[in-house]
């Protein structure tokens, strides 16, 4: 996988030996831990509004995202992995949304799910309450469209997040690979 | 009672206020400055009215002055009135109605929180959807917020 | 933002209920007193998903301030449409044909059992008991797609618009809703051998959350709340709308007035629902689905109120009109509101544990309240 | 039958020709320890996987399907990704309490490890007031919790933790009552001389009505002892949140969970003990052909069978029934299940006295 690090400010200090091909020890173990990370997302029991209810069918036994492993629900943001954003954002929950992905220990994930949480969506115009999408207040790494989103879709999301952590890689270094990919 | 009944028998009771047919039920209106709360208690309490049931409290902003609309049922009677008080829009005041209607406890504080209309008597008025430190009130016609609302 | 919570004096403990706790289903923030797990006093915080509908819909014209209702209480979408669609329609004075009328109420009816479906499924949650929630949504799977087929979206419908519907029923419409009831008519069984004969359930919700008669009328509470208090308040049968007065149906009245009897209501509500869908589904009439309504709607200048019956209970809309092609001021009574306002009053000197059974038969749905 | 003893006597004898009295103790002790913690490790993985498919079968679901052939790895990447997970202490916590409560518990559910016969002739410790040490060290375990619930800083597992030590402390005597009950008829407080007793038939079946009754109070009572729903007050999810582990992250999250399952595989492993015989396999009187044929079956997968068994009841519980409110749950014991199992055990006593039993 071809990936851009940037050059840092000032050079590091003394010699750097070429291991072709990486450290076979240490890149195999970060394989690994990935692996565990992205099959073991357990998500944080937090819904605003409709789309709470497509997480739930989600969670049914006609879509089943317990076959991914996802069905360890934890009311608590201590043990949970994946915080997923399931409706509108207002001004008031802002605040006590920061504060619940702030309790989850490293590394931690968000979706937004649905129109809303990703930019405000029906309640974009006109009201005086409602955040303009949850990426005002924490980091997404994934967004869902729809309103609300098919239990299909929020898989796609589970997955592609899964994706993202299989791959290692980091916020900057995706959208660079991104970047490169559409010149 | 029907309609016409109820605005006979309102007529003889309240002959200061103004009284017209809605669109499905009669309209009693009153001018800032009347006794609300014992009218409240005629009509709760008047057997052949028996309004015990308040189930929609909510105000207007005229931008000349707010009302309070009020729409009460008879649950045993299954008939219908609107009521409504005028209230001034520099000092809007009126009796709290949450030791009638239970239920008017939480509408009221949502009317304070939105019109900024003050009940008297209240036992806990404060902001009920909106944070603590909100300013203005967001149902008021001139309200206006640049920072949250995107007009289209 | 929050404030500071301490032990007071005499040994109670004030505890933060939510935002974000799994028996609020939602973003309710409850701060209870405690004395020992006994609770002496309840507050409820609303306002974390304060959408500002009510604003937003002072500038949205007629045709789509019914969108935005659709989201408000979104078990009962179809009901909150119903509601906006008919006040328009009284203000425009637009006769609906037959045929979209019958299938309104037949759509409605729909919703209700997927609304009850729903919660008859979290209510067993919030109790403890993981499994019911699973067996509830093998069923509301079965509606969820009957509405997509129709209507074209799972959950938010927006099928009912001023003048009739969005669109024609689906031609396998009435095949699959038959289908539908033979199957959910030996569910219903089943949902009662789980859990309403259960015996730890019958503890927990017996001679919990009273609510006697008088309170429920006072503090306004409307649906299977005050039906369970012995309180007739079923629109649908005092102020009969659409095609709900060619059908037969009875309103269910408990007496208990305790969570169980709240309990009770819903589940024979869902048989009633599907006694007036076998009433209307071999009866659609033929006909247009739709009265010719102009592009622009303009109502004329007055006040209008609608009631409906959603699964929650009454929803009222207020609707002021300036004559012009937006409202001046609409005002939905939400049913959820009311029945929170009667919380407080219900767990004084219950345990926390009935705290959540209590909520879980109040069948809460945030949004509606907060709107 | 094949006994496990002549190999673990073997590989005594052969140590103690090589070293000294006091190596070889060592060299035994280290064996023993890391046979103990990877059977926990085992254990866990393998009970964690299968309360999910349980779960998963009774909900009508298909289950954790994608990791590895039928999600087998499932666990094992939950365990990784926990052990990974930040270290996290939140503020104004009792450091020394918080950092230790996990390992009380932990530990406890090892200590009681220790005399069980796993299959014939495996048992770390045969010692001769078995039934007394397990009862005696299993109430520990709640010291941790509580611990957990009142260095968390946290209300919701303060409450917790104080729901749960009144459940415990309550449950663990009718529990002890059904235990005695069997100790009552085998006259013996060793758990091997326990199972040898059972060699014509398992006390479930030789003990009539009241073995029977002690069952089934030592299931409800056990389950209640272990945390799990119906009687999950000290977690109870849409109540508390979390409960007394509201606060814990990471691998100290872990250990708490791994203690309960752990907890749970020990409970029925005593209870398969008691009433099934352990190990013993199902042998009727004086039927000599047919427990010939039973004995071809090897003794340790009579007592996993058994023990798995059990725990498959117990997550059967979970999943079915709502969970019971605190206060009702402390009538159920105080008022309906001691004076039940008293009563029962006095009649056992009668039933041991006058040899009625087979």
């Amino acid at each position: 996988m071809d990936v851009i690090i940037t050059e840092p400010s000032t050079p590091f200090p003394g010699s750097v030996h070429e291991v072709p091909g990486g450290g076979i020890v240490l890149s195999t173990l970060d394989d690994v831990i990935n692996w565990a990370r992205s099959n073991s997302l357990w998500p944080l029991v937090f819904g605003t509004s409709c789309c709470a209810i497509e997480m739930m069918s989600a969670a049914s036994a006609k879509y089943d995202f317990s076959r991914f492993g996802f069905e360890v629900a934890r009311a608590t943001p201590r043990q949970a992995d994946v915080i997923i954003i399931a409706g509108t954002i207002v001004n008031k929950m802002a605040p006590v949304l920061k504060r619940l992905f702030d309790q989850m220990p490293d590394p931690k994930y968000v979706i937004a799910m649905g129109a809303c949480a990703t930019s405000g969506g029906p309640f974009f115009y006109n009201t005086y309450s409602v955040v303009k999408g949850a990426d005002h207040v924490i980091p997404v790494d994934v967004y869902v469209a729809g309103c609300p989103p098919r239990p299909e879709a929020l898989l796609h999301a589970l997955i592609t997040l899964q994706e993202k952590i299989k791959s290692g890689l980091t916020r900057d270094q995706i959208r660079a690979q991104f970047q490169e990919d559409g010149k | 009672m029907g309609n016409e009944e109820l605005i006979v028998k309102l007529q003889e009771l309240f002959p200061a206020a103004s009284i017209i047919q809605g669109n499905d039920w009669p309209e009693i209106s009153f001018e800032s400055g009347a006794d609300f709360l014992s009218t409240i208690d005629v009509l709760k309490s008047d057997q052949t009215l028996a309004f015990d049931y308040l189930f929609c409290e909510t105000c207007v902003d005229w931008k000349t002055h707010f009302t309070m609309v009020y729409h009460l049922d008879s649950t045993r009677f299954r008939h219908n009135i609107v009521l409504k008080y005028k209230l001034d829009r520099e000092t809007p005041e009126i009796d709290s109605l949450s030791f009638v209607y239970r239920t008017s406890e939480q509408h009221e504080r949502e009317i304070f929180d939105l019109f900024g209309i003050i009940f008297k008597g209240h036992p806990n008025l404060k902001r009920i959807l909106l944070t603590e430190d909100w300013v203005g009130y967001p149902l008021r016609k001139d309200y206006d917020d640049p920072i949250n609302m995107i007009k289209l | 933002m929050f404030e500071e919570i301490k032990t007071s004096n005499d040994g109670e403990l004030v505890i933060n209920v939510g935002p974000q706790h799994p028996a609020t289903h939602g973003v309710l923030h409850l701060l209870i007193t405690l004395n020992g797990e006994t609770i002496t006093k309840l507050e409820p915080n609303l306002g974390y998903i304060h959408r500002s509908i009510e604003k937003m819909c002072e500038s949205l014209s007629y045709r789509q301030f019914i969108y935005s209702t659709s989201r408000m209480d979104y078990l009962s979408s179809h009901m909150n449409n119903h509601a906006c669609a008919m006040i328009v329609e009284k203000g425009l004075q637009v006769e609906i044909p037959e045929r979209a009328e019958v299938i309104r109420v037949l759509i409605s009816e729909l919703t209700r059992l997927a609304s009850h479906q729903l919660w008859w499924g979290a209510m067993a949650m919030d109790l403890g008991a993981l499994s019911p929630f699973f067996y509830s949504f093998r069923e509301r799977e079965v509606i969820t797609d009957i509405m997509e087929e129709t209507c074209g979206a799972r959950l938010t419908m927006n099928y009912i618009v001023p003048g009739g519907l969005m669109a024609d029923i689906h031609p396998n419409f009435v095949k699959r809703v038959k289908d539908f009831i033979i199957q959910f008519n030996s569910k219903i069984d089943e949902y009662d051998q789980l859990v309403t004969g259960n015996i730890i359930f019958q503890n927990r919700m017996k001679n919990v959350g009273y609510l006697s008669p008088e309170d429920a009328i006072s503090y306004g509470t409307t649906g299977p709340v005050a039906r369970g208090s012995g309180v007739s308040c079923d629109i649908r049968k005092l102020y009969p709308y659409s095609a709900y007065n060619k059908v037969k149906f009875e309103e269910i009245l408990e007496t208990g007035g305790d969570s169980f009897a709240r309990y009770l209501v819903r589940i024979k509500e869902m048989k009633q629902s599907i006694s007036i869908i076998e009433q209307l589904i071999d009866n659609i009439p033929e006909g247009d689905f739709q009265a010719k309504t102009k592009a622009v709607l303009k109502l004329p200048k007055g006040e209008f109120y609608q009631r409906v019956e959603t699964a929650r209970g009454e929803l009222g809309v207020y609707l002021v009109s300036e004559g012009g092609t937006t409202p001046y001021r609409i005002k939905f009574r939400s049913p959820g509101f009311s029945n929170l306002s009667a919380l407080n009053h219900m767990v004084k000197g219950h345990k926390i544990g009935d705290l959540v059974a209590i909520m879980g038969t109040l069948d809460l749905v945030i949004p509606d309240i907060d709107r | 039958m094949f006994s496990f003893q002549n190999m673990t006597q073997e590989i005594h004898s052969w140590l103690s020709s090589l070293m000294s009295e006091t190596f070889v103790m060592l060299v035994e002790m280290t064996i023993v320890g890391i046979l103990a913690i990877a059977l926990f490790a085992f254990l866990g993985l393998v009970l964690v996987y299968m309360e999910r498919k349980v779960a998963a079968v009774i909900q009508l679901r298909k289950g954790p399907n994608r990791v590895g052939p039928f999600g087998i790895f499932q666990t094992s990447a939950d365990t990784l990704k926990l052990v990974l997970k930040e270290g996290f202490m939140p503020d104004n916590v009792d450091k020394f309490l918080y950092k230790l409560a996990p390992f009380v518990v932990m530990i406890t559910a090892m200590l009681i490890l220790a005399p069980i016969p796993f299959a014939k002739g495996v048992q770390i410790w045969d010692i001769n007031i078995g039934v007394f040490y397990l009862t005696a060290i299993s109430s520990i375990s709640v010291i941790g919790i509580l611990m957990a619930g009142w260095a968390s800083n946290n209300k919701y597992s303060l409450l917790g933790a104080m729901r749960s030590g009144a459940q415990i402390v309550s449950y663990e005597l009718s529990a002890g009552m059904a235990v005695l009950s069997i100790v009552v008829l085998t006259g013996s407080l060793n758990l091997g001389d326990i199972i040898a007793s059972q060699e014509d038939g398992w006390w479930i079946f030789k003990g009539h009505i009241p073995a029977w009754i002690a069952f089934i109070i030592y299931i409800i009572a056990v389950t209640a002892e272990t945390n799990r729903a119906p009687f999950d007050m000290a977690e109870a999810e849409s109540e508390l949140t979390g409960g007394f582990h509201t606060e814990y992250a990471g691998m100290r999250f872990a250990l708490f969970f791994l203690a309960e399952y752990i907890n749970i595989f020990i409970v029925c492993a005593i209870g398969a003990i008691l009433f099934f015989g352990g190990w013993m396999p199902f042998h009727i009187g004086s039927w000599t052909a047919f427990n010939h044929v039973m004995d071809f079956i090897p003794s340790f997968m009579w007592f996993f069978g058994k023990t798995f068994f059990l725990i498959f009841l117990i997550m059967w519980f979970r999943w079915t029934f709502p969970r019971l409110r605190v206060d009702q749950l402390l009538n159920l014991e105080w008022k309906y299940l001691l004076p039940i199992s008293i009563f029962n055990l006095l009649l056992m006593t009668l039933v041991a006295i006058k040899g009625w039993h087979f």
